[in-house]
């Protein structure tokens, strides 16, 4: 029953307890004193259960895709970098402050291919968030992000990022040291780097923060991810004044990577476990690898002009408006 | 919410900014003094008591900045969509264009500067709160490769809340594509002059408006990430007074000057002049 | 000021580095546990009860990280002068030369570490404390420019209290000779990895050792800009405990891990085997 | 008697008082009471005088030399760049978290020509002195001279640097900032400038600090100003436990121009107005003027890898050593 935690997940969680409930040590006896083989009976149910979550999860609005995106048994940044990759030697600090634990990132290998990973951190448990500051990075991180894959383009190896954050920090630290210029910087130099950059957003992509190490060749994103200008909660507070209103923001934000394919912002959806990736991180990973791979063997032909202008083709053909000739 | 009008209502974006407010003295917002409208004008809407700098419209700013019939306008025709369907965007934009001078919430153009030509963008904060989406976007890149194309140096006076959340994620991306706009016009060797305005926060200002070569910005704006009620919300720290000022960017390290309105022309002047002469300088090396 | 024979007289620069200790036993200066010496070298003189990782001379720093016998020194001949005649300087020399197992406060050379070729430079504090005068400099500066020629990635393992005052602004300038010597290793393409050992500080750190791709260090090592006695000459500043140490250093972003003595060999493989990697690929690269 | 406030300045100082009194109103009605003609009555005093400035501040020790450059009535950066250059463009910041007055820098002109300056300012009064830490720059100090020298490359013009520190700051928040990752940095980044980068030791070039923003094509020393790789005092208490001893120590460092100039770490000295720069900031000015323009003409024919080049082997060469085959 592991993350069944929201509404639209109860008849789901029902099902799903009372399958347990039957396949139970006390479940079984009783079957078996009554002459009932437990695991034929319970065939229906599995099979009613599997296709009420395909309805579910099939059908999630924007803002219960924004609660999955959240879950808080997500996979995070590290648990794709050690499932997908090997030898990942982290990296620490921005060389000028501090090490902004929200950003993670180092040297590894993808298939015995030297690459960079750079992502966003949450944190597991409550002192682990409080440690990555809930994921939400202040300058400190954009910078040691940019300082990481700056090695990547020195040592001319392909970059993937990975995107998962509510947005940057805002407090008074963040704002002494510039995270608004962090972040601008970032967006600038990512533009420039001359080589491969794969992007994926594998949970919350809030905002600047997110878009902070989220320039790059390809940008995909997991089934259940969201990628927003703003949360909903913001949104709805400044829409409806009432940020119990993230429900409706959250459609009309339409956030979910759906929407952002559709826009062409994103390149890629990549499909997750039933019923989420948390339910089955291996298997999520074994897709985001295939992906990963898949993507940097299309950009690995190109040399290093082809590569940055065409990545700012990309960002220039993003943005939908009129040209009128009459005013 | 600068200054209303003194015999005529409070406007509602509160800023005189629309054109000659209908009264014939406004209030300073800042000290409540009771000002002339015409010495008020004539002194830039700077309050002549406390020195005040009230917001400008993107046409009020163009006309104390370029130099006379110099400013040619580049894609004026280009309007927003509502790519999103997003609720009462259509009647904000609607709105906005009735009571905005401009049609959308930044100008761009060609112009001469004190006799340097220059590609020079304006935000308007009367239209939709200054405020980037998929157009202004659009126009600021597309202003900037103007830059690149002719080799003129180009100046960006901000003045935005932020992304326009009403185009979404669509909006969100225009902070990359003026920043790598940015970033080639660097590469290009092509100088980037960005004059920060009252207000200049979020997604404006972390994206190219925190690139220029030299950043100027006008004194006692607001500028910051968040705004000031976000970090408001820690407990316990006590924010400085000037948090999230021009003067408070200053003391940060993230800007190089604060220049009085009036003083505007002679700063901008001279960085014109010193980049005119290293272009030359530059043009005559690669001669050799 | 590491450890003292138990059973002999303190050294007199306090560390057991210039070979066995003359007694069986040497008394641990973190803990005081009074360690057998056959234990404490196997254990590579990190304390067995405490884990503090006393200090290595030069040799024994290559014993236990070069592949064996892969070893070959370069400007093994460079030898200091007294250019200024610096009071005491030729009896420091001189003194340094009959104790330390150093010829100067540096060793460098070519070798294999884990299988990996590399060039290597070895500080040895034992050697008038590490300090850089102009043979330092010289020693460092030629064997980066090894690295060039040959495409080596240079690994630098420092320990240093600075700048060798006794060559006045000479050994200033071997700041600024290394860390070109480093620019040039950059521009190059070839990686440089720095492990800081205790201590590094001061025209060391603030020079070559802090310009490292990668930059490790071992835990407890004193780094840092001024000695900490400088530092508390400030009124009213209280400073952290772990002030001016790895540790210190780790949580303000100026270096990439902490590495146990015994883990480094595996830390360096590592990353030696992504920047072979990383170059074969340039290499292909630059065959298209 | 502007400055006479050294020991080997008292002959100076009774001279000059002599003659002033002489030459005071009263000093003139007394004389002329007794028909004597001032002015050539004091002829003799004034070339005295003169013989003996030129005997003392032409055999000034290392010590003096030290009191000359720490003199506080010496002339500081920012008095030289406002007499040298044209329309001085001050720039701030280090565009990542703090503004640091212990350096200053900008745009300017030089004989019409664009060029971009840096210096290192101690402060006039105590409060701009507090203000500028007395000169001694932090991390952000640092950073601040690269991004405004990087602005100068960015740019292809000319960047001259004026070297004024005590040395770096060493306090906690120096340290947090990474103030020896901010020196390394720019020594290693000065050293790949592809401008030309001429650097002034116009008072005092103490250690690091100095170094800071020291590397270039051309190094100048102005003839009363000194270079050490310690202070006197600093050196002093480790030789001998004794700050007092900083005479003697000194000596031993060799800290002047001249010494300098004989190892050939600096190119040229430029000679001062007799008594010290501060006794005629306006000629100093001009000799420094007339001594940038002529190394930077020098220089201006070069091309970009001519003058890395140029620097790296200049660096290189620093150094004294014995190369003996036997060991
Ligand atoms: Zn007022
Ligand atoms: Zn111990």
């Amino acid at each position: 029953m592991q993350g069944t935690n929201f509404d639209f997940e109860k008849p789901i969680a029902e099902l799903e307890a009372m399958i347990a409930s039957l396949k139970s040590v006390e479940g079984r006896s009783k079957a078996a004193a009554e002459g009932i083989d437990i695991d034929t009976a319970v065939e229906p149910l599995e099979l009613e259960l599997h296709r009420v979550m395909e309805k579910v999860y099939g059908n999630l609005s924007a803002w219960e895709k924004t609660q999955m995106a959240r879950h808080k048994d997500r996979p995070y940044s590290l648990d794709y970098i050690r499932l997908i990759f090997d030898d990942f030697f982290e990296l620490h600090g921005d060389r000028l402050a501090a090490n902004d634990e929200a950003i993670v990132g180092g040297l590894a290998k993808l298939n015995g291919q030297p690459v960079v990973v750079i992502g966003q951190q949450k944190g597991r448990d409550l002192k682990e968030r409080q440690r990555r500051n809930f994921g939400s990075a202040r300058a400190e991180g954009f910078r040691k992000a940019l300082r990481i894959a700056r090695l990547a383009e020195k040592f001319r190896v392909p970059l993937f990022t990975f995107v998962d954050t509510a947005g940057a920090a805002a407090d008074l630290r963040a704002e002494e040291h510039g995270v608004s210029e962090a972040i601008a910087r970032n967006l600038m130099e990512f533009s420039l780097l001359r080589i491969p950059v794969i992007v994926t957003v594998i949970g919350e992509g809030g905002s600047g923060g997110a878009l902070g190490v989220a320039v790059g060749d390809r940008v995909l994103m997991l089934e259940h991810s969201v990628y927003s200008v703003i949360s909903p909660e913001g949104c709805a507070a400044i829409l409806w004044r009432d940020k119990a209103m993230a429900n409706e923001a959250a459609d009309a934000l339409k956030l979910t990577a759906q929407y952002a394919h559709q826009l062409n912002l994103v390149d890629e959806i990549l499909p997750e476990p039933l019923g989420g990736a948390h339910r089955n991180v291996t298997d999520m990973a074994l897709t985001l690898k295939e992906a990963l791979v898949r993507h940097l063997n299309e950009l690995s032909g190109s040399g290093e002009t082809t590569l940055v202008d065409g990545r700012y083709s990309r960002l220039r053909s993003m943005g939908v408006f009129q040209e009128k000739v009459s005013r | 919410m600068a200054v209303s009008g003194w015999f005529g209502r409070k406007r509602k974006d509160g800023s005189p900014a629309e054109g000659v407010p209908d009264g014939i003295a406004v209030k300073c917002s800042s000290c409540s003094q009771i000002l002339f409208v015409r010495d008020f004008e004539r002194n830039q809407k700077v309050c002549t008591k406390c020195g005040h700098h009230h917001r400008l419209n993107a046409h009020e700013r163009l006309e104390i900045t370029v130099d006379e019939d110099s400013f040619e306008e580049i894609d004026a025709v280009l309007q927003s969509a509502d790519p999103l369907l997003f609720p009462e965007y259509r009647e904000k934009l609607h709105k906005a264009k009735n009571t905005s001078t401009s049609s959308e919430a930044v100008i761009t153009g060609t112009a001469t500067v004190e006799g340097f030509p220059v590609v020079i963008g304006i935000a308007d904060f009367t239209f939709m709160g200054g405020s980037m989406g998929s157009v202004v976007g659009e126009k600021i890149a597309r202003a900037i490769e103007v830059g690149i194309e002719k080799r003129f140096p180009v100046i960006m006076f901000t003045a935005s809340g932020g992304a326009r959340m009403q185009e979404g994620l669509l909006s969100l991306m225009q902070m990359a594509k003026t920043s790598a706009a940015v970033g080639r016009l660097g590469t290009n060797g092509i100088p980037f002059i960005v004059v920060l305005t009252d207000p200049t926060t979020g997604g404006t200002y972390a994206s190219y408006s925190c690139l220029g070569d030299v950043i100027l910005a006008e004194p006692g704006a607001i500028i910051g990430f968040a705004g000031r009620r976000v970090g408001n919300q820690e407990v316990g720290v006590k924010l400085p007074d000037n948090f999230q000022t021009s003067e408070f960017q200053l003391e940060h390290g993230m800007i190089d000057r604060i220049v009085p309105r009036k003083d505007l022309p002679l700063a901008l002047k001279t960085l014109l002049e010193f980049f005119a002469l290293s272009a030359v300088k530059e043009s005559v090396i690669a001669g050799n």
